[in-house]
């Protein structure tokens, strides 16, 4: 079987979804028209794509946090705890066995979590709870719900989370594989993926407007901006071609007002082109994730990394932020520390808007970069696939036209090395495979040279891991002058 | 100094935390250990048998996604098993789901025979240096086996 | 007697000299010669204008925490933590019995602290621990001390820190009187002013170089940044007058970050001009206050307000960056919050710094308006006086020509009603006798007129209160809208 | 509705703290208190004075500056030495030095002879309408002294 971009047949469609349902118990129950019923008689406020709408017209900047635990009784009292805080958009971060459809593990895990009273699972594991779990939890929540995974084939639950009115999902064919998974191969998380948006294209034919949104971020680290938001408007074009209608696109920040501004400006204008050149009818949002790479131990410092995401969202005029938490570099962080970064994301929002109108920053250099960047690589992948972006997705990825920083999976190349430069922004030291031409590499070149030169210190795997770990330590370089300031 | 300190390591379950896997197996490198790094999403059998394949002297097991009791029960009696009675064992990382005592991890940890525990705010270096030092110590208690590993090590070097 | 602006003769500060060492018993065994020769042993890193230097030249931001406790025990731990924590450059704040000369009822507080072993001062009574106990501070502590108070009559506590070895001395004869005091005159407070200066002259006569700073944000709440920026420039002058050489001009954040930002370039660059016009060499360097109105209770919300003043600190290019707290809503704040100000403020400023090369903020219009404004009342000062500087301050403040929002003093008109215009900027919506010209005053008119557009609501008290607490709240605006998102 | 309600306000001792007196003394004449605000650095006899004078229902002391305590020593007694029986007292603010539990400072402050506390970060209309309350309250009881204001208040109204 070869894959490609063209929207699944109805047949094709069924024929799978029977499969799909009987993977796993709680499948077998469901039907597309008891769940359209259903989502029918949901009010407007339920609704993802209502409520991005809203807050389009308003320019209000929406605030979504992450969470989930095993248990329902957890997961509302989470989600009610996220409220209280000021969150819009509600999560259902879901747990990493059922991302890898291991329901056994994930039911044994939930066991457990009902015995001892604490969730040892890292998420809410929505196909074991099945319809009447996740309807149970969506219908005690007045806010709309939206699964959060990283699930390679995530079929079944994209069926049992809409059906029972989750009214977004996360994820796509690349995105949820390349840096969630070593061993799947593209070819079958494209096909899987191809499923989950045709299902959001059939209940779109009904009548009923489901959200969804690539993962922007992918690896979280030091992704050059152009790679990312290739990836995401090429997944936005897979959507879009089964039939989604509403469609939220992401981006990861790198920690650098200037690149994060004209990162989400060139996202939200290169996507509204394409779509459009391609012929598909797509209301569009853009996301925001504050930073997910390392985070500073110290809560105070965490506020600081939380609140320049806040600041660059709103400066970017973002719709929706994903938001992260003073005890990020803690693990799984709590309900109050998620309350918190809620509370001070939302504070440092309301600041920025009331004076949004008199800030003027210029970020023409580098929105042109990212443009140009991002515009080869789309266009490359297109020809690689001779005109079809599944073959030429896979086929990018296979020789390295496609490539994310520090993905585990074996079907990405990781050639590609990133670093920043003197003005800390990111760029490109090694290119690998990138379709950039050489205006393009020399300007990477000459920008890493110039930091090279100011720390005097080389440009190298010790420098990147510095990189790496600049976010959370706070200073991007390690500066000569610092010690003579020790006076 | 001995630079022949062999090691497997590998991100435990489900878990796909890469950034952190390739940041520590360069830092081993560095230090002049043999890494086999079997990357993220590791099995205790992918572990257990890559440690029986290159005579190994340590697995340093890391966790990043609080699933890692779940997916280290029965660790240290399946090495056992595998006649893996040497080989050191070591875990890191978010090792609990939401904020738990330090003490209270560590003890579990420990109780399931993993030789130390670090956390995520554990200094790397120390954390590294630590392990070389329990390697050493082994090796000069158990000298039949440090000839052992050398031979091995050296005949599967991989850097 | 009619204060002027001139040098005081060494006869005139000789003579009052005596009365103020005679005004307490720590105050007799003071010797200059005897003070010269401890502060010539101190090390360069003791001496706040060396370590500003230092700070200018490498670009870095210093920050200094607040905080002063009764006991010199007390006082050691609090100053140790905040260098613990990371902060440049020390505080003693003084306690507001000391500052109204209060010195019998500091004692009290002060034994009483002892006893209990808690502090019942809201500062550290310098007047009272005296020479002995202020040395032995100085000599534990590594890094530059500086009194911060808010005394009208300072003079003796100038005498006892400088012989003790703090280098800096916070207040003015406008600054530490207007926003601190109810009854004092202008007349009176100056003059003890003048005495404070003229003693860093004769200090600096003799090579020890002592830092003098103005206390920029007067009281914290919406003043207008050219009414702040006057201030801080004439108070500039009277101290270069009196010999000051080394100076630091604050101001306090109103928290708009481009007006905020233009404010601090307009006083940077006036102050330059307008001590050379009159001929004064000064080493100036510039301080940037943190919000200093109304804090959200939420520490969490705390946190966003405390980052925006580092991001604008930096933006700005100050080189001293004075700090709130997360529990500043809730008092005098401990420790532990001061180093969690500490923390927060430092990893937002390395941050920014490490990527200020790539952000450029249009803030001309901005600073086009304060520097005119800032301009005009400078000049109508100096006309009042008929070019004595002291007279027109003096004559100005009877007039309303100068004139403080919120200040407690019956020397101040408080005819002046700043308000916030519909893009977050602090305008004036009741001039006073402020000397704007139409062109200026129609700007204000007009833009706050959009607001009450904007916001459909009358620009009156009710107003002036939401403004006031814009900041702890997070909006700036009611926003109409804002309701219809509910959804 | 009784609207002559007369409050005596003021920051008492070395406390310089303006903008929230200015708040204040806005909040209290919207609600229709009559009030004689004494703004900031006022002394016990000068808040002891004033409610002497205009006849007040209340005395309204604030304090943002940490000294209420040694500020506010006796001055329950100090009200009854002049005459002042059945003057309410409050007071609000930032109350202690450092971050203390608030049913310390509020019994405290009660003890002191003070009928309500408030902390900075109660509601202002909450505060407001209980001293609205507490007033209308006693009057009821004390249904002679209520007349004596009256009139006083009445005489001296100021807006």
């Amino acid at each position: 079987m070869q894959v490609k971009n063209v929207k699944l047949t109805k047949d094709q469609f069924y024929k799978t979804r029977k499969q799909v349902l009987e993977s796993w118990s709680t499948g077998k129950s469901l039907s597309l028209d008891e769940s359209f019923r259903y989502l029918n008689s949901l009010p407007e406020h339920k609704y993802f794509s209502k409520v991005l709408d809203n807050a389009k017209r308003n320019n209000k900047l929406l605030l979504q946090p992450r969470g989930g635990v095993a248990t329902l009784r957890g997961q509302k009292t989470l989600l009610e705890g996220f409220i209280k805080a000021g969150a819009d958009l509600m999560p259902v971060t879901i747990d990493s066995y059922t991302r890898q459809n291991e329901y056994l593990k994930s039911e044994k895990g939930l066991s457990e979590s009902l015995t001892t009273k604490k969730s040892v699972l890292n998420g809410f594991p929505a196909v074991n709870h099945g319809l009447k779990g996740c309807r149970e939890l969506n219908n005690s929540i007045t806010k709309p719900l939206q699964a959060r995974h990283g699930s390679p084939d995530g079929r079944l639950l994209a069926e049992i989370i809409h059906a029972s009115g989750w009214t977004s999902n996360e994820g796509g064919g690349i995105s949820y594989n390349i840096p969630y998974s070593k061993n799947v191969s593209l070819e079958k998380s494209i096909y899987d993926w191809q499923y989950c948006d045709r299902l959001v294209g059939i209940y779109e034919e009904m009548g009923i407007s489901l959200n969804r949104e690539p993962f922007g971020p992918l690896t979280g680290t030091l992704v050059p901006p152009s790679i990312s938001n290739a990836i995401a408007i090429i997944e936005g074009l897979l959507a879009a071609e089964q039939g989604v209608k509403n469609l939220s696109l992401g981006y990861g920040s790198v920690g650098h007002i200037v690149q994060d501004i004209a990162a989400m400006i060139s996202l939200r204008t290169l996507a509204t082109d394409i779509f459009k050149k391609y012929g598909y009818t797509i209301n569009l949002s853009t996301v925001y994730h504050q930073w997910m790479g390392n985070f500073p131990r110290e809560e105070s410092a965490a506020y600081s990394v939380i609140n320049l995401g806040s600041l660059t969202a709103v400066l970017s005029a973002a719709n929706k932020m994903i938001l992260k938490t003073p005890h990020e570099a803690e693990g799984i962080p709590t309900l109050e520390a998620n309350m918190d970064g809620i509370r001070t994301s939302e504070h440092m929002v309301k600041m920025i808007s009331s004076q949004i109108g008199s800030i003027k920053i210029d970020v023409t250099d580098e929105l042109q970069i990212i443009n140009e960047e991002t515009n080869l690589i789309i266009d490359k992948v297109l020809d690689t696939g001779d005109g079809d972006l599944v073959q030429g997705t896979i086929k990018s990825f296979a020789n390295g036209v496609l490539d994310i920083p520090f993905a585990p999976s074996i079907y990405n190349q990781g050639s590609v090395i990133p670093i920043r430069d003197h003005l800390g922004a990111v760029r490109i030291l090694e290119f690998g495979n990138l379709p950039f031409n050489s205006h393009i590499k020399n300007l990477h070149r000459e920008k890493i040279n110039k930091r090279v030169k100011m720390e005097n210190r080389k440009a190298n795997h010790d420098m990147i891991v510095s990189d790496i770990f600049s976010i959370s330590n706070g200073s991007f370089f390690k500066r000569k002058s610092h010690e003579v300031m020790k006076c | 100094m001995n630079t022949d300190n062999t090691i497997v390591m590998g991100v435990i379950g489900q878990d796909c935390h890469s950034v952190g896997n390739k940041v520590l197996h360069f830092a081993f490198k560095e230090k002049g250990f043999v890494v086999h790094n079997l990357g993220v999403q590791c099995s205790q059998e992918d572990l257990i048998k890559a440690a029986k394949e290159v005579n190994a002297d340590a697995i340093v097991v890391s966790s990043l996604y609080g699933h890692a009791e779940l997916d280290c029960r029965g660790f240290s009696t399946n090495c056992i098993k595998n006649g893996l009675n040497n080989v050191l064992l070591y875990i890191g990382g978010n090792l609990s789901i939401g904020k738990s005592e330090w003490e209270v991890i560590e003890r579990k940890f420990l109780k399931m025979g993993f030789n130390r525990v670090f956390s995520a705010s554990d200094d790397l270096e120390w954390a590294i240096d630590s392990i070389y030092n329990d390697i050493s110590l082994r090796k000069f208690k158990h000298p039949v086996s440090v000839t052992e590993n050398k031979d091995a090590s050296q005949k599967r070097k991989v850097n």
